[in-house]
């Protein structure tokens, strides 16, 4: 039963990625994927509070009455969503304004608090942070994948730079609301088509 | 005959058979050296059947299967001797008994006489164990269940299938037996209200039978029980209070009242892959192939029988199949009439919904059948308000068999509920 | 109870600590977070208006408290050949989606506008954020006296909407108009500020 | 018994009027060829390409989903081909080879394959396609650019948005007869508007389409349209342009009659129907798009599973059943 | 009042808080499979919206500004927005059993639906002052519920029908949201 640590991080790249297989957290996923950059900042953001919540959490789990836990999850979470905002606002300015509400909504994300709830609270502090880390980085790597995906066929570039040559015309479908929600959807259904095998 | 029209804007209305005005008499058809019956009882416990195997059998004479279950019989139609008594599934996993008689005809006057006996002083009693299996097969449990009590009785003389011209033909020609027979059940049943449900154009022929006269229009399924409720009879309609009989049945009461004798000849419409038609009687028992070797209709692979009318009958497998107390109709189709159903999914067109009788919602219906809901279907989508009329699958554009999912559905639903109580 | 007095010591130390850790790093990143603020909101409009200056327009400002507002606004100086010759500062209107923010510029010695940016907004994307782009439609403000009032053509006035943005077209004039306002009301301060940075 | 006859066994009822998809989607494919043919004359080979191509990958996109999900092959049933067809009669004679394919991708594999198929799409597939072209490439779309090169005997411009930019006073050169006679700019099956009625009157008459909602979708065009120019004759335009110009015909009687996508019970097609006109002429009055159809269209096919519930209540059963 | 009418239009229909602003989309796919569920949650999510932006608009204003503390609103609004949706749930199960009974178990799942908390914050942001943020909010409440009815009007009938299996369910369900969106996109401009 017991999981080595490598396991308990791998199983976020891939057993429980989030978006795709833990089907939470969907309205950053699809809010800030128009750009690979935005996708991979509002990822790491969100690794570092998944990061961060899950150890203290793990380390304050013996003390905090369990009758409170969820209130005392949410100020820890609050808290370091509050960090990310502000360390952002002040070094990374562009990519707040990019970010949008979808900062201090970090907070709401159900996979922080599943995880702070689910494991963390449960779990010693190493496998706690392994967890974290694995899902986070699963979390960034999805977002990179469909911002990819996003900014490739919406606007023709990658990172901002141009894929596909200026002969092409970029489907800003993709970049649209309905397009986020489409893309992610057939996307998903890549991924179960992959798990089958 | 049947096809769409050209313009179809308006909803297509399927018209029922007008009977002609001179209708040739019917030919009368005998078995050829065997009869089968259905017994509505499953052959469980073969070693306590009554009747056996090798036994001799007098015309007339109640095959009553076990015992304790006097409900479960048939009336053997000849004089023979009972060669096979085997299972029979039915639709629907029916579980009957099929007796096979193989007739001899040198013992042809030898009759049954139980019911001579008792049949001068009629009761419902008498009438539920003699008479339950005459020709138009009447119901008298409905006289005898305890839950309901019948204030009208209905005598339907129009045929509740299309193409089919039996109803009629027995107002047309034995209305006097009716009269007879409504009288009688006057008498058993205690019902004074007694209403005879024709198709327009015989209306003044009913008239002389002294019973209440309704008529259904020439509309397809005007003349389904449910449909005669809703329209004619809907000031008496509180669940349970009318009770159904065809005239076939009635006329058969009255004769059997009258000469103490058991009418056993059943009317039949022969409707042939041309589509013309042949009335025939025989009696009931005799094998289609019997029936249709009488009328010189050809039989050939991949051409379907059907037992009944063509909107709710029943197709069989095989040339020996017989006619049961209640089939109408036998009809032939050739195999190149026959459109086959499809597994295209519906394409919400909206055709069943507009032709439905009873206002189902039917491409929600089919949905959520085709998915699997039962339960869901028959608690949002109205499945068990369906009259069984078969019209949403005769317009479906997809060619889905509706009506047989759901019947199917029906079946599930109602098997599902019946365990459950159990359990409960 | 004894397990009500944990609850509550473990929320209060638990508040008190968060509270604490952000007050601290939020004054630590103020100054930035200001900076940044101007540089990435205001910046790229100011740039934009302000075209040609040869000093940086969002380090040489200066504020002044404006009569019935609490806080004081910033004007940003452009300095053209040495002189400093033009000043922008922002004003707001409702537009379709919200409060919009546009940078007018005006140049001091003439009194005439010189040219409108839009800096904040929450547009339909497509319609009415087009805005941003449009320099067709920003152009005609340019050139425009001190005392002007712009308004749509709808509205009788004599500038053209973006098509199918009349209210987004509608929001920038009732900008410009509040800053020509402004820039009236203001206009001795102003002079006297903007002497002060020369090249 | 030895050799008996072999019958075939199936289930009740044993009549079938003989209706089938493949007959109604011909039908409405022979419906349109008024309209396609007006379109062909008047723009010549470009269009023919178009329309070649738009069928042939529309069909191809649909083969290739039978074969990827493993189900029949179902390109004979026409739809596809019709899908194919109605998209390629909305879009300009002049586009490129690439958006006319990705147009119909959209409209088989998402808009209608993956819902599994004929029947089981909420939207009106072609709508839908066209729906998000016109948010990706609005140039390719533009009907006054794409047609620039062509020379007509008429005001070549497309009416509505000469309507959009400059009110009623832009619409003079229009005449409704012109317009009923396909003299004005659009797509290659949606000018000819005496072509599209003459073929919706028939498929309403074959009784393949509702006239309940085609009707009622015109006369919600009307209705509205007229409040809009009794209200100010100045800037809104007559009930008789909106429904000559544009989408409104061929929405009428081919996009918002699609079975799939729209309700079956009587009043619910009266309300869907008027409601796509209110919207159209709402939008195209007051909304940020040009023509209203295409988004009326996707709306009211949104929200007609729901309105569907309005219907009869189901015949109560009321014989006794043991 | 035609001010108030853009506002109610732009945030119910244009700017629909999930359709074109990406937020709540876990509960608007989690809940709109069965129309029974899809009114319950919209219900539910129409009442603790209204109350949740009321109140912390309350709070930012006369608190977290006035002490110059707007770096603790992510805190105090999602305290805020917890506590109340524990009161509400607390109040209706005590006086109004009748509506716990359909709104109930929905309510726990509201505490993480970030397009209360969105609202929220988009209130604050447009710097709405109170009349604008209480219409903003029940428009942008109404707008969700809306969605998410039609939505689950729309996906009952996908549900039935026969989408490919890997496709099933939550994919299919993104897909048909997009087209939902795609449908709300005909409506920009309408004020």
């Amino acid at each position: 039963m017991a999981k080595t640590i490598g396991q308990e991080f791998v199983k976020g790249l891939w057993e429980e990625i989030p978006p795709f297989r833990l089907v939470l957290g969907l309205c950053p996923t699809l809010a800030v994927t128009k750009s690979v950059e935005n996708g991979i900042g509002m990822g790491l953001a969100t690794t570092f509070v998944l990061v961060c919540a899950n150890l203290l959490v793990s380390i304050l789990s013996g003390i905090i009455p369990s009758k409170i836990r969820i209130a005392c999850f949410i100020i820890i979470i609050a808290t370091f969503v509050t960090v990310v905002e502000l360390m952002m606002q002040a070094y990374a300015y562009q990519l707040f304004q990019n970010l949008g509400i979808f900062i201090p909504l970090i907070v709401v994300n159900c996979i922080v608090l599943g995880r702070a709830e689910a494991f963390a609270s449960k779990n010693r502090v190493i496998p706690s942070l392994a967890d974290g880390l694995g899902i986070g980085v699963g979390f960034t790597l999805s977002l990179t994948a469909i911002s990819a995906v996003r900014e490739c066929l919406g606007n023709g570039t990658l990172l901002g730079y141009s894929v596909f040559g200026p002969a092409f015309e970029p489907f800003s479908f993709m970049v649209e609301a309905p397009g986020a929600f489409i893309c992610l959807g057939l996307l998903l259904c890549i991924m179960n088509i992959i798990g089958q095998k | 005959m049947m096809k769409r029209p050209f313009f179809g804007i308006a909803t297509p209305k399927l018209k029922y058979d007008v009977i002609e005005d001179v209708q040739p008499e019917p030919v009368s058809v005998q078995p050829k050296q065997r009869v089968t019956l259905f017994i509505e009882k499953a052959y469980d416990r073969a070693d306590k059947t009554l009747i056996k195997k090798g036994d001799a059998v007098a015309r007339g004479q109640r095959l009553q299967l076990f015992d304790e279950d006097p409900a479960a019989y048939a009336l053997s139609p000849v004089s023979g001797v009972i060669s096979e008594i085997s299972p029979f599934i039915g639709m629907m996993e029916k579980q009957m008994t099929a007796v096979v008689i193989d007739t001899e005809s040198d013992r042809e006057d030898d009759r049954d006489t139980a019911f001579k006996k008792v049949s001068g002083t009629p009761s419902i009693e008498d009438a539920a164990r003699f008479l339950g299996r005459l020709p138009g097969k009447p119901d008298f449990t409905q006289f005898t269940d305890a839950d309901r009590t019948v204030k009208t009785i209905a005598v339907l003389g129009a045929d509740r299938d299309l193409q089919a011209i039996t109803g009629q033909y027995i107002i047309k020609s034995g209305i006097s037996s009716v009269k007879t027979g409504i009288d009688i059940l006057r008498k058993i049943t205690g019902v004074q209200n007694i209403v005879l449900v024709v198709a327009q154009h015989q209306v003044q022929v009913a008239g002389t039978a002294a019973a209440g006269v309704r008529s259904v229009d020439a509309h397809y399924p005007s003349a389904h029980p449910e449909m005669i409720i809703r329209h004619l009879l809907a000031e008496q309609a509180e669940q349970g209070q009318i009770a159904f009989l065809t005239a076939e049945a009635v006329a058969g009461i009255g004769a059997a009242y009258n000469t103490g004798e058991l009418p056993l000849e059943k009317l039949i419409t022969v409707v042939k892959k041309d589509g013309t038609r042949q009335l025939v009687t025989a009696p009931v028992g005799t094998h289609a192939a019997d029936i249709l070797g009488a009328v010189n209709e050809q039989v050939e692979n991949g051409d379907r029988l059907i037992m009944g009318g063509p909107m709710t009958g029943d197709a069989v497998y095989s040339l020996e199949h017989p006619v049961e107390p209640d089939t109408d109709a036998i009809m032939v189709q050739d195999k190149e009439a026959i459109v086959e159903g499809t597994d295209t999914p519906c394409t919400n067109c909206g055709e069943c919904v507009r032709i439905c009788p009873a206002n189902i919602p039917v491409n929600e219906l089919v949905r959520l059948l085709d998915a699997g809901e039962y339960e869901q279907a028959a608690e949002q989508a109205a499945l068990f308000s369906c009259i069984e009329c078969g019209l949403c699958a005769y317009v479906c554009e997809s060619r889905i068999p509706i009506f047989q999912f759901i019947r199917l559905a029906k079946h599930a639903v109602k098997r599902m509920r019946a365990a459950e109580e159990a359990n409960a | 109870m004894r397990e009500m007095v944990k609850m509550v010591i473990v929320l209060t130390v638990l508040s008190s600590l968060s509270g604490g850790l952000l007050a601290a790093l939020k004054n630590n990143t103020q100054d930035r977070i200001d900076s940044q603020v101007l540089t990435f909101v205001k910046g790229p409009a100011i740039e934009n208006i302000l075209e040609g200056a040869t000093n940086d327009p969002v380090n040489d400002r200066f504020s002044l408290k404006v009569e019935g507002e609490e806080e004081e606004r910033n004007f940003f100086v452009g300095v053209y050949d040495g002189t400093p010759r033009a000043v922008a500062f922002e004003t707001r209107a409702s537009g379709y989606g919200g409060d919009m923010g546009v940078m007018v510029a005006f140049n001091v010695e003439t009194g005439e506008i010189m040219g409108v940016s839009v800096t904040t907004h929450n547009e339909t994307p497509g319609v009415g954020a087009t805005v941003e782009t449009n320099t067709d439609f920003k152009n005609q403000f340019a050139g425009l006296p001190a005392d002007a009032e712009p308004n749509v053509k709808k509205d009788g006035g004599s500038i053209n909407a973006m098509s199918g943005a009349t209210i987004t077209s509608r929001a920038v004039c009732k900008a410009v108009s509040r800053a020509t306002d402004l820039y009236q009301q203001l206009q001795s301060q102003i002079k006297d500020q903007v002497k002060t940075f020369t090249g | 018994m030895p050799n008996p006859t072999k019958l075939t066994v199936s289930h009740a009822p044993f009549l079938h009027d003989g209706s089938e998809i493949s007959n109604k989607q011909y039908n409405i494919i022979a419906a349109t060829l008024l309209a396609v043919i007006a379109g062909l004359l008047q723009y010549g080979i470009p269009a023919l390409g178009v329309l070649t191509l738009s069928v042939g990958s529309a069909m191809a996109w649909e083969l290739l989903m039978n074969l990827l999900t493993r189900r029949p092959v179902s390109i004979g049933d026409g739809n596809a081909a019709l899908i194919g067809l109605l998209f390629a009669m909305l879009l300009p004679a002049v586009v490129p080879w690439w958006l006319v394919v990705t147009g119909t991708f959209v409209a088989v594999v998402i808009g209608k394959q993956i819902y599994g198929g004929i029947g089981g799409n909420p939207f009106n597939p072609v709508v839908v396609a066209y729906a998000i072209l016109m948010i990706s490439w609005p140039m390719f779309l533009d009907f006054n650019a794409a047609l620039v090169d062509y020379q007509f005997d008429f005001t070549a411009g497309f009416p509505l948005v000469l309507y959009k930019a400059y009110g009623t006073a832009g619409l003079e050169s229009f005449s409704p007869g012109g317009l009923l006679l396909g003299q004005q700019a659009g797509g290659i099956g949606a000018t000819f508007g005496l072509g599209l009625i003459i073929g919706g009157i028939y498929l309403i008459l074959r009784g393949f389409i509702r006239w309940e909602i085609a009707v009622s979708f015109l006369a919600g065009i009307f209705i509205t349209a007229l409040c809009f120019n009794l209200y100010n004759p100045e800037v809104y335009a007559g009930p008789v342009f909106h429904i000559l110009t544009g989408y409104a015909l061929i929405g009428a009687f081919f996009l918002a009659p699609e079975d799939s996508s729209s309700p079956v019970h009587f009043t619910p097609m009266l309300i869907y129907g008027l409601l796509g006109g209110f919207l159209t002429v709402l939008i195209r009055n007051l909304g940020a798009h040009v023509d209203g159809v295409i988004y009326a269209i996707l709306i009211i096919n949104l929200v007609h599973p729901i309105i569907d519930k309005i219907r009869p209540k189901a015949m109560r059963r009321v014989m006794h059943h043991a | 009042m035609g001010d108030y009418m853009v506002l109610i239009i732009s945030s119910m229909l244009i700017n629909n808080i999930t359709l074109a602003q990406y937020l709540g989309i876990c509960p608007f796919i989690g809940t709109s499979k069965k129309m029974e569920t899809a009114t319950g949650m919209a219900g539910a999510v129409v009442f603790v919206m209204t109350l949740a932006a009321i109140i912390t608009w309350c709070i930012d204003t006369y608190f977290l500004k006035t002490l110059d503390i707007e770096y603790l609103r992510t805190i105090a609004f999602i305290l805020v927005i917890a506590s109340l949706v524990q009161f509400v749930e607390m109040f209706l199960k005590k006086s109004i059993p009748a509506l716990y009974a359909g709104l109930g178990i929905f309510l726990p799942l509201i505490t993480t639906n970030c397009a209360v908390m969105g609202v929220c914050l988009i209130n604050i942001q447009e710097e709405y002052k109170f009349l604008e943020a209480l219409t903003a909010s029940i428009s942008y409440a109404l707008g969700f519920g809306l969605a998410l009815i039609l939505f689950a009007g729309v996906r009952e009938r996908v549900i039935l029908g026969r989408v490919p299996k890997p496709l099933q369910d939550t994919s299919i369900g993104l897909v048909t949201a997009g087209m939902l969106a795609l449908a709300f996109i005909g409506f920009r401009g309408l004020v």
